[in-house]
């Protein structure tokens, strides 16, 4: 059942070690007020599941700059120039994972699969690391399913069910996300009444939702 | 639906708890829903493609866009949702379904269910159900307690073709309600017009029974 | 790029003996214009992967009923009392697949994978036909990609770039079957301008599409 | 754009047909899409989500929920459609791409890319490059003929960490276009300023020359 909660009550979902999703592409469509409550809650020690680690001088960035982060398994680290000096110093463990085979990860993750075999990678450094598997005389690679402790969702509207639409290309791994967290926390720009957004037009369905954190004030009733 | 069904039904609805999503398998009428007391809010999903499923319309208002994995006409709740089925079943599979109810052919003290295929007679296949079974937190088999000739279903072990391993949790007849342990089936309940004498002569697995053993009408 | 053609072209895309996919669950939501032409086309041998066959008296059942399959993957055929007939006399293949099994090997075909590892049908018969494989200490099943010739799919709109949306419980498997056709032919209730459906909600994009058939009169512009 | 990146662009853009769905990689500007001829429509992927993809918008339109996956500001043309990263990688790993264009740090005879790391150098990780190389029908490198330091990027075997095994499909460089061919690579045209004798000299690997050799500019 969904609960709209306010800040405080977020910030009591973060715990140190904690294994995070977190939504977004390079900042587009990341959770900015969510990554500000898990700043603001000091937790540390975090493993980071996502695309990147967002850039350095933006808030999905911050987690990097602000060592919170001590592993992360993304696609991509080129856009946060802190992330690779901790990499180098040994203060964070980076796994790199191609960006389709991570999104498939995290779907087998919430779709209870035990994993999916991908021609991605094949003959690379990639297959060095993960099981090969022949099926029909062709190569594939395993990719296990990831989970996590909490996925952070930011969504573009949210009704009081936890249905959810995402807008444009801030969609990217969010709704994948929503499916493979053991909590699912959103972040929403609009919380609708119930029955406002048409149900053949949900993206996420509320059945995957947790948490909705209350826009406005702390006091207010959003 | 006949007293039989309703019981069982009844009884079912009392294992749902508010916030719960839940499957229930064809043969399992949507009236179901109707036993779900009225301050708890069960949303129902039918693999088919949706949650929030709500009762069979006023006859008239049919839509044959929406309906039940049974093809019976329903209708959709506010705050309901439509998908398509890799979603339904990533739901379905994925873990997040609290229950399912399904029927039976065969159960077994090992929590083996039969519902299927019965060799050179009735092959309908598995639909979904093998799905259930093995996804939903908690899987209610939902059954007569024994065929129409009398023969028991719930057995030491199931001798058709299984649909899934292991995975029951509770079974609900007319007249008793088993609990699957490690240490095979737990008596909790009887019904109130039978007795443990006529719940073991129709049963043909072992079982013992709960310290705590209440009736259920 | 999209092709809106009349009925006569889309017969001329069935063949003796082709792999089709055809979207429905029970006959809601399967394109039942469509199967009609393919009907009228006379040609027969096909295999069929969908969730099931029909009701005998209705549409798709049709496709049993005049004896055009050779061979059906589905995960179930109660519905279609014919079905069971023919497979017990011997003229028609059934292979029987869990539901969830099924859509995963259709989108697997669609999304090249080599297949995906589920827990479904382990300790069953469905494991008897399929490799195990394990991982982490936990038995799969390997599901394997599944592709077709056609794939016939039933939309609720389309637009010009063949775009597409669904309605209600007529969704189904028509999206996921929609991406596993080397040719993907759609009949819509409706055909729109292009433009009229919002690209954030399109539910199939127009580029998985190759026809749509035409709606009204042989010669009506739509 | 420099003159060279100008022209390459341009001479890939002559690899598009009508209908043709495409992702360019990044670093492989969406100014691209202005070489596209008129007379015909290429619909552009971006793997961060979606299909329809237009040039930047006018200064202050700029829509934060409208980027590429290179983070740059664009637009959605009418036709287009939005989905997760879930869709987005079906589409590339999927078969579902005419072409992908991508950079490349070395490219060799046999059709190997590698263009994602420079071991205790430069690691930026992969992104989406080794899904669109191993899955786009026709994979296209558009890179300079050879480093800034003017050492060959084409080589006999690429030395660096691969991006992905053969699949490359075709090599565009400022001097040279070539095809790999399960013979080697073939030069099939040089630039019209250069000489058979300069791209000999700026290429480590070995090619054969296509009877026809033509030019471009």
């Amino acid at each position: 059942m969904v609960k709209i909660v306010d800040k405080e009550q977020i910030k009591q979902l973060f715990a140190e070690g904690q294994r995070l999703m977190i939504g977004g592409f390079i900042e587009c469509g990341a959770p900015h007020r969510l990554i500000d409550l898990l700043l603001e809650s000091g937790v540390g020690n975090l493993t980071l599941i996502g695309n990147d680690t967002g850039f350095d001088d933006q808030k999905s960035g911050q987690l990097v700059v602000e060592k919170r982060l001590s592993r992360v398994i993304v696609s991509h680290i080129g856009t946060n120039k802190e992330t690779g000096r901790q990499m180098n110093r040994g203060d964070l463990e980076v796994e790199l994972i191609p960006q389709g085979t991570l999104v498939e990860q995290i779907r087998a993750g919430g779709a209870g699969l035990g994993g999916v075999l991908t021609p991605t990678g094949i003959g690379t450094p990639v297959a060095e690391e993960s099981r090969t598997i022949e099926v029909d005389g062709r190569e594939y690679l395993l990719a296990k399913p990831l989970r996590a402790d909490l996925a952070l969702v930011k969504a573009w509207k949210a009704d009081r069910d936890g249905n959810l639409l995402f807008r444009y290309a801030a969609r990217n791994f969010n709704p994948v996300m929503a499916m493979a967290g053991d909590k699912v926390v959103v972040e929403a720009e609009e919380i609708v009444p119930a029955g406002e957004i048409d149900p053949n037009q949900v993206m996420t369905p509320g059945i995957f939702v947790d948490y909705i954190l209350q826009n406005g004030g702390e006091g207010a009733s959003v | 639906m006949s007293e039989m069904r309703e019981r069982i039904t009844r009884r079912i609805a009392r294992e749902l708890e508010d916030g719960d999503v839940v499957n229930l398998g064809i043969g399992m009428p949507t009236m179901g829903a109707d036993f779900i007391p009225d301050d708890i809010r069960v949303i129902f999903q039918s693999e088919n493609g949706f949650v929030g499923m709500g009762p069979r319309p006023p006859k008239g208002e049919e839509d044959p866009d929406l309906v039940n994995a049974g093809s019976e006409p329903v209708t959709i709740k506010t705050g309901g949702a439509f998908f398509d089925s890799t979603t339904s079943f990533a739901i379905i599979r994925g873990g997040h379904l609290d229950a399912t109810v399904l029927g039976a052919l065969q159960v077994d003290e090992q929590g083996n269910l039969a519902n299927w295929k019965i060799p050179g007679k009735l092959v309908p296949g598995m639909g979904g159900a093998m799905d259930l079974t093995v996804g939903a937190r908690q899987v209610i088999v939902a059954t007569s307690h024994t065929t129409k000739k009398d023969q028991p279903k719930i057995l030491p072990e199931c001798t058709l073709p299984l649909t899934a391993k292991g995975e029951v949790d509770l079974i609900v007849t007319e007249l008793a309600v088993f609990r699957v342990t490690g240490q095979g089936l737990l008596l909790e309940e009887i019904a109130e017009d039978t007795t443990v004498k006529e719940v073991r002569e129709k049963t043909a697995a072992g079982f013992s029974i709960a310290p705590e053993l209440t009736t259920f009408a």
